[in-house]
């Protein structure tokens, strides 16, 4: 009956799917950016610029042109690769490759201790449920959620930067050289990452484990002698894990967009600064590629983590069966 | 837990009660010099003053108003916003509930930071502010109000409501809403921790609205921190303390619903 | 020789309140016991006990259970859950591990190790046992049927050769043909020696299996049944022709025809999953079928309950399966049995409380419950008032989608006895959708039997189901000619 | 005339995007350090000096014409060379030895130092300089130079291998104190060659460069074998750095950095002294009412509180000024202060029909200090009856033209630029500018004067018009601080670079 297996239909249509929402994304934004109060135009000449020289300049750029014409100039780019120049004339792909890659190499940093850290103390909490480990873990990640991130960020340059003396306290990287092999530098920026994220892994883990922890199965388990750690191992954590790497990869992804604050304070040399100030002078095509960069990848990550779901859930993996 | 809950509720009121008055008990304007900058807890200025010499008491109080009601309107829109669209997804035929559902996922893509940077852009005051925490968080309301919604669709007393030709608003607000209050309380509830870390993160860019507010109140204090720690620990104090009340009113609505159903 | 399983003067209490008072029995070796009584009487818990287990919230409060001389309580022997102790649950689609294949969760409760090659010899034995084939081992339990589910539950819980098995309703959540294979195999098992301790509110089906029966609460009270009434001379009230319906691709009715005259009680019977609650929901336009009309009194209707008149809305109602679903939790009885009276028959508001008095009174229920909520009453009074808000509507034609399968056996005669009481005063007309032959048997004048969707058979019932026979194997034969055709 | 926002920005010690905004926390808490000025101690020769500035994020730039963060300034200080230069606040010759007016042509000779060699090892030409100028002033660039507003470089000749002809536009007498003023940087165009003291080894945009001694530059070779740049854009992060030892020099850190001071006895904080001073003030809009009125002009200056706004927002690191800008350079008339005197200030108002109305004041965190010493001259104005609306815009929008022409008075920063660019750069705005024809009138003969008396004349009475009905109200000069290594030694300030010193001399002693 299926000529096309029903997962890779599935991952075929959400792609399909994703490439149209994006494209009404960067529609969107390219509008709206183009509404905004910030006129790339005047912040670039300044205000006593002749009119003339501002209409030479705005052929030049092409910005004479209806919106509806740029987008598809934009557009028609995209397809051969090409982001666009930003406003001050540097092309957008020179700009954004490294800092891209340093937010992401961030971002899968903080998510690679996540995972373990957050699965290790959810499920921890969920077996001692209600007692004082329970407790402990649950406040800890609670007050954690509850303080913001550039705080938290600030208390650890504070202690283990300045005070202490044991890691750098800003990322100063190297020309010609990348985060990864200065590796002191990364430290601080995805402990920074990982202690905001760990907290919400950890709340929802835990959730999700001591429901498990409730259901019939696991009593039919109990009912037929299985020890906890049998039980833990063949029944709560293959039923954690669909839910467990949604949050990962959610987590994961809002980390690269989600660090800007991170950045700013560690000096980082990611996209955070690239995306504050292009958005607040109207840079249209510095903005337009980070939506797409990072919708692109939030959209991308949404995908993988609903395969994942049907791959780790056999019901959803085998389809219906017998009924 | 329930008791832990109570607790919880007890805490928050009581907060609330603090912040809403608070600029009416507040000893001192909140821009006039009291005392030199940075200056320690006297009796004068029972928390110390700020980089400018200004009561930080008075500062406070005068500042948790507008952080409430900020994040609360915030939070109150995007939830609003999210529930309805994902109680009418829940509620119409799936390939609408699809339909309406897409453009939220669009919106998720983008990051928070940068939608709030976005709406600042163009509308750099308070309700800039309250409009850009309310699209980034209706989409995940959306969800949370779609799933709780499907559970209860197809329960038998609403399939009467829609056999005997009851209206949306019967549908929505008598036999769904009630049934679904409890999760979309507790999602208000995180809704409201974020929408505080927005704005709070909206100060630390430069790009808040008021200038007493506590995301405010943190990221002066941020450079002082050494010259008068208590500037700092106090707006941050009070924003984890709120945090951590809406979170544990938010576990306890959960809870509640959780029995509601079963 | 001492008891295998002995209960004495066992006492649990939850939240304060006692829900196991004082009770004792025995099981000799090799004895099959059932246990028995109305719901809430702490059937369950007091199985549970047998496996040293308490649920959140419930405490042991004096007494003692002790199998093979040693008590359970608090903490049970070692070797008792799984070795000396069987357990086999109330839902087999609840009760195994969802994800664990058939194989893997055989092998985990063996609590052995096994070397590899002779693993799936050793699955394989295991589902002989429970007369199920080998290729199910490579399965999920949502690849099997609620059978099939049962019988690997009950082939685990054998899997260590334990002398006394603890059975919780273990037919309840399945359909007549899965019931049937289930319990032939308690009763093989039984025969090979093995003790049962069956939890059941469903006495018939296990009489042929026990020995002895141990009531704990009340007793149970006999069932009901009517008279047939002609009808043959009645006008035909709905008439549906070629429904064929469905969800996405697959299709779960095909090409039905329904004729229902006034004052008729037809029963559609069919195994679970038969596409009997899609009739309903079809009936009663909750549900557009992908073909197939609906005439009501000779006119055509529309399929969406939407795109109906109110008189058409009016004139068919549904009363639902699940009492705790039917009414909202948060809507006192009054207001839903209001609400018809609002949006159906426009009634003015000075009227309300007179028609509600009429209505509870209609399904025998005190003024007083108007103004409770749906929490503070029983599963039978909440399906009363259900059946009450259908009424409130004047209806010609009520569908009931197996009104009374979550109820126990008491509450269910009452109801069943009232929907016939109705039918003879207001000349109403019923169709009842029911898994249960016994049912169908006792309270229907004519039967529809659905197998994969389609009509089996139809016909007046006591043709199709001739009294004197067990209505369960009439209608498990009938349903077994038509899979041969 | 071609001014952009952006080098009005720049003269205000800030890049085009950079937004300073105080962070992350504070220092380890301790004891106050005195704050010293530049140490003058000789460096010793070799080594690696590491200095962080504010950067520019991607934008930034080795050419001398694209970047314009602190950071981007202080590296083409030390790669290129312009043809003068200042030290201290006297304009000295670099890679020009002399330019002298010809008189009656509105033109210039330029002389050109000879044996100076390029990073790629040509020899410099009056060709080259002749390439610069078009580079600079082309119309293609985003920001043309301002130069190109006095002088025609289109029209400009080679007159010999070392000498050029230049025109200009209206009668300059002192050319060298423009070329020392503006960035003029001499540059292979489109190449990152110059003849600096230093030539880049490696760059990364925003984060670092790494440059290395010239051994063949023309002056004496620099002192350090190596300079590391680098680019951080948050205040707090600069100093974090030097703090944990990531580098060894920082400067323009907040002033609360220098009130706590530093536990660790190897660090010191550093002011540029009284010559790298920021007037810190705000400049009233003289095309409308009420400051239309010199009256209500004056009113403001009588009746904001200067050393609270020195003790406050500069923390007492700095002095109360005196309403002009440019303290530090050359020319300034360094008279007292106003005292404050609220009576004789709400008389004013009332005889200018101001008394109770309500002005509107812009105000943007361009720089430390801008949102707050709005705040606390709005609290003192109040008690002058004048209620002063404070409209708190985002950085990117704070010169929009249309706002500031309808504000009453915006917050403003100026370092010790030379006089000319100050005022040319007030002039620029049409409403940061005082429409006065006599006021004109002094600053072109203050340009056009050939002769030191006539010159010093001329800003004599320019300024005596600022002082007796100008429009700018100046509260305070703002020390430049650093924070260094001790042994850090031999960083040059130089006269309104007090953000971006010079680094060719600098090395660790």
């Amino acid at each position: 009956m299926r000529p096309v297996h029903p997962l890779l239909r599935h991952a075929l249509s959400g792609l399909a799917g994703n490439v149209v929402l994006l494209a009404g994304l960067s529609f969107l934004v390219f509008v709206g950016v183009d509404l905004l109060p910030g006129d790339p135009i005047t912040s670039r000449l300044g205000p006593t610029a002749t009119p003339e020289r501002i209409a030479a300049v705005r052929a030049e750029l092409g910005l004479d042109q209806p919106v509806l014409t740029r987008y598809g100039d934009w557009l028609a780019g995209i397809v051969h690769g090409d982001l666009g120049r930003s406003a001050a004339g540097q092309p957008v792909t020179e700009l954004l490759s490294g800092r891209v890659g340093n937010s992401i190499l961030l971002a899968c940093l903080a998510t690679a201790c996540l995972i373990p850290l957050s699965f290790g103390f959810g499920l921890a909490a969920a077996r001692r449920r209600g007692r004082p480990a329970d407790r402990a873990i649950s406040t800890g990640s609670l007050l954690l959620l509850s303080v913001p991130e550039f705080v938290v960020a600030g208390f650890l340059v504070l202690i283990l930067a300045i005070g202490l003396r044991l890691l750098p306290a800003v990322s100063l990287v190297p020309a010609g050289s990348s985060p990864v092999r200065h590796s002191e530098v990364l430290v601080l920026p995805v402990l920074s990452l990982l202690l905001v994220g760990l907290a919400y892994a950890t709340r929802v883990i835990r959730a999700a484990a001591a429901g498990t922890l409730r259901a019939p199965y696991v009593e039919f388990l109990r009912l037929s002698g299985q020890s906890e750690r049998t039980i833990l191992r063949t029944a709560v954590v293959p039923a954690v894990l669909p839910v467990a790497v949604q949050i990962w990869l959610l987590t994961g992804v809002s980390m690269i967009g989600g660090a800007v604050l991170v950045e700013k304070v560690f000096g980082y040399p990611g996209i955070g600064e690239l995306l504050v100030t292009s958005v607040q002078t109207g840079d249209l095509a510095v903005v337009q590629a980070l939506v797409l960069v990072l919708g692109g990848a939030t959209l991308a990550v949404l995908l993988i983590a609903d395969l994942a779901m049907v791959l780790l859930t056999p019901r959803l993996r085998t389809g219906g069966g017998a009924e | 837990m329930s008791r832990l809950g109570k607790a919880g509720w007890a805490l928050f009121f009581l907060l609330l009660l603090v912040i809403l008055i608070g600029p009416a008990i507040a000893p001192n304007t909140a821009t006039h010099p009291v005392g030199p900058p940075y200056a320690p807890p006297s009796g004068r200025a029972l928390l110390g003053t700020d980089h400018l010499g200004r009561d930080m008491l008075s500062r406070l109080l005068l500042g948790g108003r507008p952080l409430l009601l900020t994040s609360l309107a915030a939070a109150a829109a995007g939830t609003l916003a999210g529930s309805l669209t994902g109680l009418v997804a829940a509620l119409s035929r799936r390939r609408l509930g699809a339909w309406l559902m897409r453009p939220l996922d669009a919106i998720t893509a983008v990051p928070p930071i940068l939608l709030l940077l976005l709406c600042l852009t163009a509308l750099p005051n308070r309700t800039g502010l309250v409009i850009a925490v309310a699209i980034t968080s209706a989409p995940l309301s959306a969800r949370v109000a779609r799933s709780a919604a499907a559970q209860v669709a197809g329960r038998a007393h609403v399939e009467n409501a829609i056999a005997r030709g009851e209206n949306w608003s019967w549908l929505l607000g008598r036999e769904i809403l009630p049934l679904v209050a409890g999760p979309l309380l507790a999602d208000f509830g995180i809704r409201f921790v974020a929408a505080v870390y927005l704005v709070a993160a909206a100060g630390f860019l430069g790009l808040g609205a008021s200038d007493t507010d506590w995301g405010r109140l943190i990221v002066e204090a941020l450079p002082g921190a050494a010259l008068q720690p208590v500037a700092l620990l106090a707006p941050v104090i009070g924003v984890a303390f709120l945090a951590v009340a809406a979170n544990l009113a938010s576990d306890r609505a959960a809870q509640n619903s959780r029995g509601l159903l079963a | 020789m001492t008891a295998l399983l002995e209960v004495q003067n066992l006492r649990l209490t939850a939240a304060g309140r006692a829900i196991v008072d004082g009770v004792s029995f025995q099981v000799e070796p090799g004895e099959s016991v059932a246990i028995t009584g109305p719901s809430g009487a702490g059937k369950t818990t007091l199985a549970l006990t047998v496996l040293g287990h308490l649920r959140d919230g419930v405490t042991h409060d004096g007494g003692q259970v002790l199998v093979d001389g040693r008590p359970t309580l608090p903490q049970p022997p070692p070797e008792l859950r799984g070795g000396l102790v069987g357990y086999v649950g109330q839902d087999p689609g609840n009760s195994l591990n969802p994800y664990a294949r058939v194989a893997t969760t055989l092998l985990r409760v063996t609590a052995r190790s096994v070397p590899r090659p002779q693993r799936s010899a050793l699955v394989s034995e295991l589902l002989a046992r429970v007369g199920l084939p080998t290729e199910l081992a490579q399965r999920y339990p949502h690849q099997l049927s609620g059978g099939q589910q049962q019988r690997v539950v009950i082939a685990a819980a054998l899997a260590r050769n334990p002398r006394l098995l603890v059975l919780d309703e273990p037919t309840t959540a399945l359909d007549l043909v899965a019931k049937a294979e289930v319990v032939a195999e308690l009763r093989r098992v039984s025969d090979a020696g093995i003790s049962l301790l069956w939890v059941t509110h469903d006495l018939a089906s296990v009489e042929t299996v026990v020995d002895r029966v141990v009531t704990i609460g009340e007793p149970t009270t006999a069932s009901y049944s009517h008279a047939p009434v002609a009808t043959a001379a009645r006008e035909v009230v709905l008439t549906a022709t070629g429904v064929t319906a469905g969800y996405g691709h697959t299709s779960v009715l095909r090409a039905v025809d329904l004729e229902l005259r006034s004052g008729e009680l037809l029963a559609v019977l069919g195994a679970s999953g038969v596409g009997k609650s899609t009739l309903a929901r079809v009936l009663t336009g909750l549900h557009r079928p992908a073909s197939g009309t609906l005439a009501h009194r000779g006119e055509r209707l529309p399929w969406d309950v939407r795109r109906r008149s109110r008189a058409e809305r009016a004139a068919i109602q549904l009363v639902g399966q699940n009492p705790a679903e039917a009414l909202h939790p948060r809507q006192t009885v009054r207001t839903a049995l209001t609400r018809p009276l609002v949006r159906l028959r426009n009634l003015p508001t000075a009227e309300h409380d007179g028609e509600i008095k009429l209505l509870l009174d209609a399904v025998q229920l005190p003024i007083e419950v108007a103004d409770r909520l749906p929490g503070e009453l029983s599963g039978g009074m909440r399906q009363r008032v259900a059946l009450a808000r259908a009424l409130a509507a004047r209806p010609e034609v009520i569908v009931c989608d197996e009104i009374t399968s979550a109820l126990d056996s008491s509450t269910q005669s009452a109801i069943l006895r009232m929907l016939d009481e109705l039918r003879a005063e207001l000349g109403l007309a019923v169709v009842l959708i029911t898994h249960d032959a016994d049912v169908a048997a006792s309270v229907s004048d004519r039967l529809l039997v659905l197998a994969s969707g389609r009509v089996a058979r139809t016909g007046a019932t006591a043709d199709l189901l001739p009294p004197g026979e067990s209505p369960e194997e009439r209608v498990r034969h009938l349903l077994i000619d038509h899979t041969d055709l | 005339m071609t001014l952009s926002r952006r080098v009005l920005l720049r003269s205000a010690g800030l890049g085009a995007a950079a937004v300073a905004l105080p962070s992350a926390c504070g220092a380890a808490a301790s004891g106050q350090t005195p704050v010293q000025a530049t140490a003058s101690a000789t460096p010793k020769p070799g080594g690696t000096l590491r200095a962080v500035f504010t950067g520019g994020g991607a934008t930034e730039s080795l050419d001398p014409y694209v970047g314009g963060a602190p950071v981007d300034l202080v590296r083409h200080e030390v790669m290129y060379d312009a043809l003068f230069r200042f030290r201290g606040n006297e304009v000295e010759a670099a890679l020009a030895l002399a330019a002298k007016p010809v008189a009656g042509q509105g033109a210039f000779d330029l002389e050109l130092r000879p044996d100076v060699v390029w990073h790629d090892g040509t020899a410099f030409t009056a060709r080259d300089v002749l390439a610069s100028f078009a580079y600079m002033s082309s119309p293609e660039r985003a920001y043309p130079s301002e130069l190109s507003a006095y002088f025609d470089f289109a029209k400009a000749t080679v007159t010999g291998p070392l000498t050029l002809r230049i025109p200009t536009r209206q009668p300059i007498g002192e050319p060298a104190l423009l070329l020392a003023s503006y960035p003029a940087k001499i540059v292979k165009p489109g190449k990152s060659i110059g003849t600096g003291p230093y030539q880049v080894d490696a760059f990364a945009a925003g984060r670092e460069a790494r440059l290395k001694k010239f051994d063949r530059y023309w002056e004496k070779t620099a002192v350090s074998d190596e300079l590391v740049l680098s680019s951080l854009t948050d205040p707090q992060a600069k100093v974090n750095a030097v703090l944990s030892g990531q580098s060894d020099f920082s400067t323009d850190i907040p002033f609360t950095i220098a009130k706590t001071g530093t536990s660790n006895a190897e660090l010191e904080i550093r002011t540029a002294g009284p010559l790298g001073r920021v007037g810190f003030g705000f400049v009233l809009n003289a095309t409308k009412a009420p400051f239309k009125d010199p009256r209500a002009r004056k009113a403001v200056r009588l009746g904001i509180d200067r050393q609270a706004l020195v003790d406050s927002v500069l923390l007492g690191f700095g002095a109360p000024g005196n309403d002009l800008f440019g303290a530090g350079s050359k020319h300034f008339d360094s008279r007292e202060p106003l005292a404050r005197d609220v009576d004789q200030a709400r008389t004013l108002l009332k005889d200018a029909g101001a008394a109770g109305a309500t002005v509107v004041f812009r105000t943007a965190e361009y720089e430390i200090g801008y949102n707050a010493s709005t705040q606390l001259v709005a609290e003192q104005l109040r008690e002058l009856g004048l209620m002063v609306k404070i409209d708190q815009v985002g950085v990117p929008e704070f010169f929009d033209v249309k706002a500031l022409g309808q504000t009453d008075g915006i917050v403003f920063s100026i370092g010790a630029l030379p006089l000319p660019v100050t005022y040319s750069r007030l002039a620029a705005y049409p409403t940061l500018g005082l429409p006065d024809a006599e006021l004109k009138t002094a600053l072109g003969a203050a340009l056009a004067a050939t002769d030191e008396p006539a010159r010093a004349k001329a800003w004599a009475t320019a300024q005596q018009i600022m002082t007796d009905r100008g429009n700018t109200v100046v509260w305070g000069q703002a020390d430049t601080l650093s924070i260094a290594r001790k042994s850090v030694a031999g960083v040059e300030t130089r006269a309104g670079q007090e953000k971006y010193p010079y680094l060719g001399r600098a090395g660790l002693a």
